[in-house]
């Protein structure tokens, strides 16, 4: 049988398969050329750039969970001036679709990345983290309601021509309207699940586990909420839904097809297994083969659910 | 300093002795043999499972093997849940191991006479400089502390019969070797070194966190070359999470460097004490 | 050393440890008496009633996750009548506290159930499940906004002299306002979490695990999300705050007593371990005597956290 | 029926035979002996960590042991990770085990016929069974159905040599014994019956769904009883969480019932198929 066309449209980039590395685990991609060719993913999303490079948060910054893992990592990042002079080069090298996560205190900060980034030819699509939870300011609160996140979207919008992607938070109570109101704003795709605010501490010591109290919460243990999420987003919205959320294996980046979602993006599952990216990929081509799936549309969003009562 | 890319293996696992004591050692067999320097580690996991999640850095102990065929060692204290389910691996069963990665320690600087420095569980990335150093007929002197004579690392564990090198043992309850704190030990001799002695010394220390600040704090003062191996918990192990940074001058200011990839051996005068 | 003071005041109900069962996961207590003498217990929880006997969902109520697992029983229960007749003259038999759960698809059931239970004198309090994930109607509804939960609460609250708690549901953006809503409408204590609605599929037959499509998420994987909003909870209101989500150990439970829980609920861990909470009571107790710990609100609420910048 | 009260107690492991068979076989030490009903069950777990998190339902094969000191025996196969974690557990580890629970097979009625069919590892409730009535001296025949000669249980297991009952072995592929499902045999020997022998025949099953309803179908046609083992997922076992319920007939309306309490096994008659 030929290959399975795995090829997706992800609000105005075409990617050539589903499978996207999801920012803040994936380092700046370079790291991975050690372990596989990274041109072979969909795309490569990079940790989360603001304006100007940024310290992060005080050492204490993760602590596993039961099948998770918690993280506030201050979004330590180099900005997004190096980023364009020293990573972009290595990038466009390496042959990687690559897609810049953006993150801002202030909506301006927002904006002033987004136009600097436009400036980049190579890059993919801008995708916009309103929705990290480790940042005192900012991040949060645009996520939070339909209201900032449409509000964010537009100006956004605004600055920049590339494929714009809003990454939503899970910690809201209704986020199919969420994904409506970027959708209304003039987002391409949205992506989902970024963390869920958790916490840990010693009981013992009598201290947090991490020195910013509270982090975010990935890996298996969310999956069943990401994929709740995913499912009524793509129920939601017209343009492509981007799935997270602990997905560790090709079976995991199935179901969240399955219910809707056009690419998935795998996060945390890369700290165990440096290849699960292609490892996951390789499993969805197999699969395709066994069941005869000729393209990705023939399968995604198939999920079949009695009418009920 | 050579540091080979890291590469993510399977390992089967061949031995992995020391069921009841204190220190297990793990041998696995890898696709292709390893080199890398000492202080150097790896990231291991392999029990069924997403509970507990992520992998556990360990040092690299020992490598051997031939072209198509590597083999690895690592010994391990088991402290909690994952290193309690490294111990209850078998031999035919496999391991994930991410490896070489890190920075190790600076041995190549001609010239100079070693320290090496090991409390606890330590002496697993100092071993590894000792023999480097053996073979080199390179001058040094080992110090190894731990809280009773059991927790010693095992007699013929330690490098290198012919080695040029001697070894102090210290027991804080006196039960081997000298009785008391390595740290004192170290921290004495430092201060009967004479200046020419200062001036070529290197002390490579792993250990406690307290142990390596007083050796680093005396060493600052005298003016002696230290290199420290720092621990913290990791996620990734190869850089790309950021979770594992500690504080480090950076001139006047500060900044946050991740021990798995600036480190885990950092120059005593770069850390924040 | 005297034996610690565990008991603790719950909203009027005063109970002799702070080791309570979760709704749901404990039958209506009686099940567990061959385990081991259920008035041992702070209190006994029992399953979730509404008005008439419930059918519940069809099968395909349950299936496993990453360190958890998801529920949609649908509230099968035997209804207010037969607990009343049936099951409470034996909870008083075995000298078993109890609190009643209680569920409505409309405000109105939730005041009948409430107003039959007061009647019964042995009962010790009632908690309002204002958040089942598993129905169609009522629950979330009056669980995600704090209007829904300050109308419902004070509506149950006219129909009780009961020490009246509310459960509360985690899918919720800001649990803090929705706590101090409940507390502003007379609640005497907040319970949460409940769980955290999540789904899980088939990605080879293409079908829902579950015949309800999406359920409800507990187990060890949603203790960092429990934990987070039982802190975030504890700060906002002055009511007692009983923590429940993923406590599987005593270590577990006292982590939710140090972020300000006056109490704790264990549920999914009864399922592995049928002895849990009397393991993690004598747990607590050892910790006590062990740090010389006079009594629990010495320990309670002793989280140290430094002042941020 | 007797149903004795449910324990939980941690069973030490003594043997677990059967690596890389179909079947395995685990034996465990626990701290009283244990009479059970044949078709009763036991929730199994001892595996580390909280994932898989649920224990595993396994029907009680056998049990022995004198005061003080019981014996618990479980047959089974690897189909998930709860099983393949089961299958990699050493003798002198520890299991924890819920038991006995649910309701077996009602055998309590004299002078009856009984045949036990077992189809793939059912073999695990019917067996007990097919034990109790040959010390009884009842008489019974016993038909057991697999894939191929492998998916057959061991020789060894079938129970008591000097059973009055007599075993028919069917395989799918014709490598052992009749060749065919071993539900046309039953249902062929069904058909052949006469009125006399219909209204003294009791069948208990155990199997895949889908056999249990060919045969229950059928019995119920002629008007011959019949017990059948359902299953499905648990998360309790006994009785607490509502999650295993199937669909029984409540005269002419429907309920759901509890696999683990009022179930596993059911009166034909009662299951909506
Ligand atoms: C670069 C590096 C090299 C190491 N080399 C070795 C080695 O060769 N042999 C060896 O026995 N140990 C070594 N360690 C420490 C080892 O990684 C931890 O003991 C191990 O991760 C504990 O895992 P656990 O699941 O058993 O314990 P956990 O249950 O995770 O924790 C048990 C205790 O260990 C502490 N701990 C957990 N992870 C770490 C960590 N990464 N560093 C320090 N403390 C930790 C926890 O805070 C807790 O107090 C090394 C650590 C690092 C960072
Ligand atoms: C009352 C009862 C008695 C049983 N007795 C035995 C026995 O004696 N020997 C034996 O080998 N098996 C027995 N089973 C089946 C056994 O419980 C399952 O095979 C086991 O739980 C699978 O767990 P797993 O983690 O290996 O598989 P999972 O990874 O959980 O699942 C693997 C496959 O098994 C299916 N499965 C999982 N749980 C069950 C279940 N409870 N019932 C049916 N299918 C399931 C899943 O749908 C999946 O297809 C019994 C089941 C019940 C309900
Ligand atoms: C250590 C770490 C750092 C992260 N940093 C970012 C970030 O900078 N920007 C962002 O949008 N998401 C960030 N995330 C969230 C992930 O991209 C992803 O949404 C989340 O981890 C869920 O996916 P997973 O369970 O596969 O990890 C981070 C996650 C982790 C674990
Ligand atoms: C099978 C099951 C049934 C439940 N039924 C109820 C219920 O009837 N009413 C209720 O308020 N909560 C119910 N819950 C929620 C639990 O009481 C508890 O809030 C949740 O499971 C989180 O705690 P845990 O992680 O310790 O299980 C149920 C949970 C489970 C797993
Ligand atoms: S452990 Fe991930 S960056 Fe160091
Ligand atoms: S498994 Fe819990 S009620 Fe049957």
């Amino acid at each position: 049988m030929v290959t399975p066309d795995l090829s997706a449209s992800l609000g105005g980039l075409r990617v050539k398969n589903p499978v996207l590395s999801a920012s803040g685990t994936f380092g700046y991609g370079i790291e991975f050329t050690s372990f596989y060719d990274i041109s072979r993913l969909g795309a490569v999303i990079v940790k989360g750039l603001s304006l100007a490079p940024t310290a992060g948060n005080p050492p204490g910054r993760i602590v596993e969970t039961p099948a998770g893992m918690l993280n506030a990592i201050g979004l330590q990042n180099i900005g997004v001036e190096r980023f364009i002079g020293d990573v972009v080069p290595r990038l466009e090298d390496f042959g990687a679709t690559f897609v810049a996560n953006i993150y801002g205190k202030t909506e301006e900060e927002y904006e002033a990345v987004a136009r600097r980034l436009s400036e980049v030819p190579s890059l993919g699509a801008i995708e916009v983290n309103a929705s990290c939870p480790n940042v005192r300011e900012g991040g949060m609160a645009f996520g939070a309601t339909p209201e900032g996140i449409a509000g964010l979207t537009a100006r956004v919008r605004k600055c920049t021509g590339k494929p714009l992607w809003v990454k939503l938070s899970p910690n809201v109570a209704d986020i199919a309207g969420i994904a409506k109101a970027a959708e209304g704003a003039g987002a391409d795709a949205v992506s989902l699940i970024n963390t869920i605010v958790g916490m840990a501490v010693n009981y013992r010591t009598r201290r947090p586990e991490l020195s910013n109290v509270t982090g975010g919460l990935s890996g298996p243990a969310i999956k069943p909420v990401a994929l709740r999420m995913t499912w009524e987003a793509a129920k939601a919205v017209r343009i492509p839904v981007i799935g997270i959320g602990g997905i560790q294996s090709s079976a995991n980046a199935l179901e969240f097809l399955l219910v809707g979602a056009s690419a998935v993006q795998v996060g945390t599952a890369n700290f165990r297994n440096p290849r699960a990216c292609v490892d996951i990929l390789e499993g969805i081509e197999a699969f395709f083969r066994e069941e005869k799936i000729a393209k990705l549309s023939d399968y995604r969003g198939g999920l079949m659910v009695e009418k009920n009562p | 300093m050579p540091v080979n890319r890291p590469r993510f293996v399977t390992g089967r696992i061949l031995r992995n002795e020391g069921r009841g004591e204190i220190f297990y050692r793990i041998e696995a067999a890898i696709p292709e043999p390893l080199r890398f320097v000492p202080g150097q580690f790896a990231m291991v996991s392999g029990w069924p499972g997403n509970d507990p999640l992520l992998p556990r850095p360990l040092a690299l102990f020992r490598s051997g093997g031939m072209r198509g065929q590597g083999k690895i060692e690592f010994v391990y204290k088991v402290v909690g849940r994952g290193t309690a389910l490294l111990s209850g691996l078998h031999p035919g069963e496999t391991l994930s191991i991410t490896l070489p990665l890190g920075r190790g320690f600076d041995l190549d600087q001609a010239g100079r006479t070693y320290w090496l420095v090991g409390g606890g569980v330590g002496f697993s990335s100092v071993f590894p400089a000792a023999a480097v150093l053996s073979r080199r007929r390179n001058g040094f002197e080992m110090f190894l502390g731990a809280r009773t004579r059991e927790h010693l690392p095992p007699k013929q564990w330690t490098p290198g019969g012919k080695t040029p090198g001697r070894t102090h043992f210290c027991t804080e309850d006196g039960t081997a070797g000298y009785h008391g704190r390595v740290t004192d030990v170290v921290l004495e001799r430092m201060r009967a070194l004479s200046p020419e002695a200062v001036s070529r010394l290197t002390i490579l220390a792993c250990g406690p966190r307290d142990m390596l600040k007083e050796i680093a704090v005396e060493a600052m003062q005298r003016g002696i070359t230290a290199q420290v191996a720092l621990e913290n918990h990791m996620a990734c192990g190869f850089g790309v999470c950021w979770g594992c940074v500690v504080t480090l001058w950076d001139g006047d200011r500060t900044a946050y460097r991740r021990v798995c990839r600036e480190g885990p051996v950092f120059d005593a005068k770069e850390v924040v004490w």
